[in-house]
């Protein structure tokens, strides 16, 4: 197999296995805090992306595919996508039609006008977060999966 | 007050966007509901296309807003005539396409059916959203979901097509780089994004150099995404090796739509006055002339039959672009301003549909690809072998087909504007059509079935393509007659009227 | 291959030769009034005309005239900017709901015996008025997600279509 | 020296970004391997956005994020609407990389080479039919 014969650096093992939880928090930190300073669902979401990227890097791909299975990854990016054009629909189902597309502020979240517009782009941000996250991950799994150095190929992607 | 139909252009899209991810989520649990999902969603898109025309023609131009932001400040949706006609064009197409695609993509890709159904409807929305909207910018973004889907639809098939689809989208994404670049060069000048804003802010630079470089790149962007004469080196390879379908929708919309855009760049964004300055639209017709020329000499030499019909599409594609070319010097109705190019748009689309997803079927029946294997063809396949030959008829120009009616228009208003040699282009690009169609329809009618002995040819038993493959073909080919006594009633043409007078192409104020 | 490269350089010298002549016209990068980020010059027209009835807060017919010959929309009010002598804002009214009625639309600045008229960017509503109307203080984020958040939709899907290629492309044996 | 400094120097994103698209269009046409055509594709685009970014500089301008501090200090701020439209650019050509690179691994399997030379040399007969 392989995989055995993959020679195994405890090192970075190691650092890896202690450092993917950091960056997927840190990634969520930057898609939560997209609306209040540098951040953003995009940004966000690759950073996700790139901790499964060092898993397959540190491990191997079978364990990272293990760890987001195809069926999640399809789920999730789709889900994204159906929260940012939802929200988009929402503002015309609640008017029943009287105000376009898009229009967070219309959308109930709360009393407010001004707060239902932060919120819904809060909630789009999520979606773009989520979507690339599993589409860039998606990108890179199905990019490395045949040979070892078609992975080589797929780490452009993480950029 | 908004009518419930101005909410429709954005639902057009909005709906095909749902519809893929539906179909992504829908085809996991069960492989059979992806047809169906497509299917429903592009006949309620075409319906909804009606209802906008209807609007748009009773009531007037929709102007949308998104996000209820007044246009400068956010991004805005306007369907005028323009826009409608070639909304339904398309999504009649796609339509078409759709239920042809049922028996043949289980045949050619039985694996990939969900993934090829979602991508397909992405490839619509990314047309709808080109169609539809009224902002640069957004219509970059919407160009390239239609790029990327169409790369991965054409290289479907595998083999050859990848290299195929690989030139397309190196060349395809320089197009589109150039008409971002263009957008930028435009942004500098006039720091805006929406259309008809930067058709009022505009006028006093059009001798800025800055402007006419961006026009320049704008121009040279989308004749690749349409294959204008000398940047079509991606098209043949592309057309020939996708599946029928996507053949289909390839040459009979995707480039279209390109076209559109290109009409929807120059008059809208720059406006008769510019064209008018500088010396383009003359050049446009040289270039589109010899794209005729080039494109019917090239498709003369060809020996796989898709791969003729693809440097057809070139050559129509000239047509398109003479009838353009035209639309300035020529104010006599009924063939002024852009009718005759919006015509072709429709004829083209209808022929070119026809003649690939015949194409397709004879390759889905017995996998003929080469004009040489066709004898024999018109008993074995008589219906499909019929419809090809109508659309046939039809591209080579024989009355009352719909390429009769458009290329009466090109020559009179080609004779309107005192360019006679264009006359000539059409009319030699004409015979040149009839002799590389009649190669095929010879094969297909006279030439006995291999063997050459007169008996066998009664013995080739009847193999019609399915019911699915052949009811899109014969309305396709039945249309291609019916469009035709249709446009010489005059019955469509105040749509067109509509378009020419928003232009500011007709004598009437 | 050596044809190639032939190409490759005759092309590459015709686009250098285009970006040199566009060089000229090109606004300088930085200039805190150039057109995207603060206005874009319309047109002059006789300061007599119209000078004194700005001042006291009036739109002189001219202005109105020449605004709407170009499809402009009419400014419906003036005012002029405190602290500064000869320069002036003019103000369109709009249809959006739950927000202001009127916007700051054009520029009235004097030189010599003209007035110019500019048109503000429409950033400029963006950076000053984003963070009440949207009540997010990250510019980028407001203008990708909400001004121009219908780009942002075709974002999302252009990488949606990405990942849907691949997997029909690369995968295989997927339920996909 | 003057003409220098107002012509060439004033407008140096403006020789960057020529430089940057050219290198890239030479990439693009002249390689022979597919993957160094995807990199001098991804040079190009990455031309385009630097000169909107560019367009987007401000003289002593800071980040576009909005705070009462900063309101009272009365700071320029950088133009956001080009970071806003080449976010959105950045990600187009992520996807058409992404795309780019599995054509180029399908056509690695089907033909054993990524050179352009070889794939059109194996390819011929396919032609066809």
């Amino acid at each position: 197999m392989k995989e055995s014969e993959k020679e195994r650096d405890v090192i970075i093992e190691t650092v890896s296995r202690v450092m993917v939880p950091f960056i997927q928090l840190f990634a969520l930190y930057v898609i939560i805090h997209g609306t209040g300073g540098p951040g953003g669902g995009f940004q966000g979401g690759v950073v996700f992306a790139s901790a499964f990227i060092l898993y397959v890097i540190a491990f191997d791909l079978s364990g990272g595919r293990g760890r987001f299975p195809e069926s999640a990854n399809t789920l999730l990016s789709s889900f994204g996508l159906y929260i940012y054009a939802g929200i988009g629909l929402l503002s015309i189902i609640f008017t029943s039609g009287a105000i376009q597309y898009l229009n967070y502020g219309f959308i109930p979240f709360t009393s407010h006008f001004e707060e239902n517009r932060a919120l819904g782009m809060d909630f789009v941000e999520m979606g773009i977060g989520i979507t690339v996250m599993a589409i860039i991950a998606s990108i890179f799994f199905d990019l490395a999966h045949k040979e070892e150095k078609d992975g080589e190929r797929g780490k452009e992607e993480s950029r | 007050m908004i009518y419930f139909v101005e909410h429709f252009p954005v639902l057009v899209v909005v709906i095909s966007i749902l519809s893929a991810i539906t179909i992504l989520i829908a085809g996991w649990i069960h492989r059979k509901t992806a047809w169906f999902i497509s299917m429903a969603t592009l006949l309620g898109q075409f319906i909804a296309s009606l209802f906008i025309l209807r609007h748009v023609l009773t009531v007037g131009t929709i102007r949308y807003r998104l996000g209820g932001w007044v246009p400068p400040w956010g991004i805005e949706y306007v369907m005028d005539a323009l826009n409608a006609y070639i909304l339904v064009i398309l999504l009649f197409l796609a339509l078409v396409c759709v239920i042809y695609s049922k028996k043949n993509i289980e045949h050619e890709l039985p694996q990939k059916v969900v993934s090829f159904y979602t991508v397909y409807q992405l490839l619509i929305t990314g047309l709808c959203g080109i169609t539809v909207t009224g902002d640069i910018f957004n219509m970059y973004v919407f160009i390239e979901i239609t790029s990327l889907s169409a790369y991965t639809l054409i290289a479907s098939r595998g083999k050859i097509a990848l290299k195929a689809s690989f030139t397309y989208l190196v060349l395809g994404s320089i197009g589109a780089c150039f008409f971002l670049l263009g957008i930028g060069f435009l942004y500098a000048v006039t720091g805006s994004l929406n259309m008809h804003d930067l058709s009022i802010l505009l006028p006093p630079f059009y001798k800025n150099r800055v402007v006419m470089a961006g026009f320049a790149f704008i121009i040279v962007g989308l004749s690749i995404k349409m294959a204008l004469f000398p940047l079509h080196t991606w098209l043949p390879d592309a057309h020939a090796f996708a599946p029928a379908e996507i053949s289909a929708m390839l040459s009979g919309i995707i480039i279209e739509v390109s076209s559109y855009a290109f009409i929807r760049v120059a008059f809208s964004v720059f406006t008769v006055h510019f064209l008018k300055l500088l010396p383009i639209f003359d050049i446009l017709c040289w270039v589109a002339g010899v794209a005729i020329i080039a494109g019917s000499v090239l498709a003369i030499t060809q020996v796989n039959l898709k791969r003729m019909l693809a440097y057809s599409s070139v050559a129509n594609m000239g047509y398109i672009m003479l009838a353009v070319g035209l639309s300035t010097s020529v104010m006599e109705a009924p063939w002024n301003g852009l009718t005759p190019a919006l015509m072709h748009i429709l004829n083209h689309a209808l022929m070119k549909g026809c003649l690939f997803l015949a194409a397709g079927a004879f390759i889905y029946k017995a996998d003929l690809w080469l004009i040489k294997d066709f004898r024999g063809l018109g008993k074995r396949m008589p219906y499909t072998s019929a419809a090809f030959v109508l659309a046939a008829i039809s591209m080579i120009g024989v009355p009352p087909s719909v390429g009769f009616v458009s290329k009466l228009y090109i020559i009179l208003a080609a004779i309107e504007a005192k360019k006679i040699i264009f006359v000539a282009v059409l009319l030699l690009s004409s015979l040149l059509n009839l002799v590389y169609f009649w190669r095929v329809i010879e094969t297909m009618y006279m030439k006995r079935a291999e063997g050459g002995d007169p008996s066998h040819s009664t013995l080739i038993s009847k193999d019609e393509a399915p019911f699915w493959m052949l009811a899109p073909i014969l309305t396709l080919a039945s249309l291609c007659i019916v469009m035709g006594v249709l446009w010489l009633a005059k019955i469509p043409m105040p749509i067109l009227d509509q378009v020419n007078s928003l232009f500011g192409l007709s004598k009437m104020p | 291959m050596k044809n190639i490269k032939v190409t490759a350089l005759a092309l590459i010298t015709l686009l250098c030769a285009l970006f040199v002549y566009v060089a000229e016209d090109i606004p300088v990068f930085g200039d805190p009034n150039a057109a995207p980020i603060k206005y874009v010059e319309l047109f002059s027209i006789d300061a007599d005309q119209g000078d004194g009835r700005l001042d006291q807060n009036l739109i002189p017919q001219q202005l109105t005239k020449r605004l709407l010959e170009r499809g402009f929309p009419p400014p419906t009010r003036v005012e002029k900017i405190p602290g500064i002598q000869g320069e002036w804002n003019a103000f369109i009214t709009k249809e959006e709901p739950h927000y202001a009625k009127e916007e700051k639309y054009y520029f009235i600045k004097r030189e010599g015996n003209h007035l110019k008229v500019y048109r503000y960017a429409f950033v400029v509503r963006w950076i000053e008025k984003g963070l009440q109307e949207t009540a997010v203080p990250n510019m980028v984020t407001y203008g990708l997600a909400d001004y121009r958040g219908y780009d942002t939709l075709g974002e999302t899907t252009v990488i949606f279509t990405a990942g849907v290629s691949v997997i029909l492309l690369l995968r295989r044996r997927s339920r996909l | 020296m003057e003409w220098f400094v107002a012509k060439v120097f004033a407008k140096y994103n403006y020789w960057v970004f020529i430089i940057l698209m050219m290198i890239g269009l030479y990439g693009i046409i002249a390689k022979n391997n597919l993957i160094k055509k995807i990199i001098g594709l991804n040079i190009f685009q990455t031309a385009i956005f630097l000169y909107f970014i560019s367009l987007g500089a401000v003289k002593g301008g800071t980040a576009p994020i909005v705070s009462e501090e900063m309101i009272q200090k009365g700071y320029v701020y950088v133009n956001p609407l080009p970071h806003v439209l080449i976010l959105t650019a950045i990600v187009v050509s992520v996807a058409t990389t992404a795309v780019a690179l599995s054509l180029v691994i399908r056509m690695h399997h089907e033909y054993g080479s990524i050179e352009e030379s070889d794939i059109i040399e194996k390819s011929k007969d396919q032609g066809m039919t």
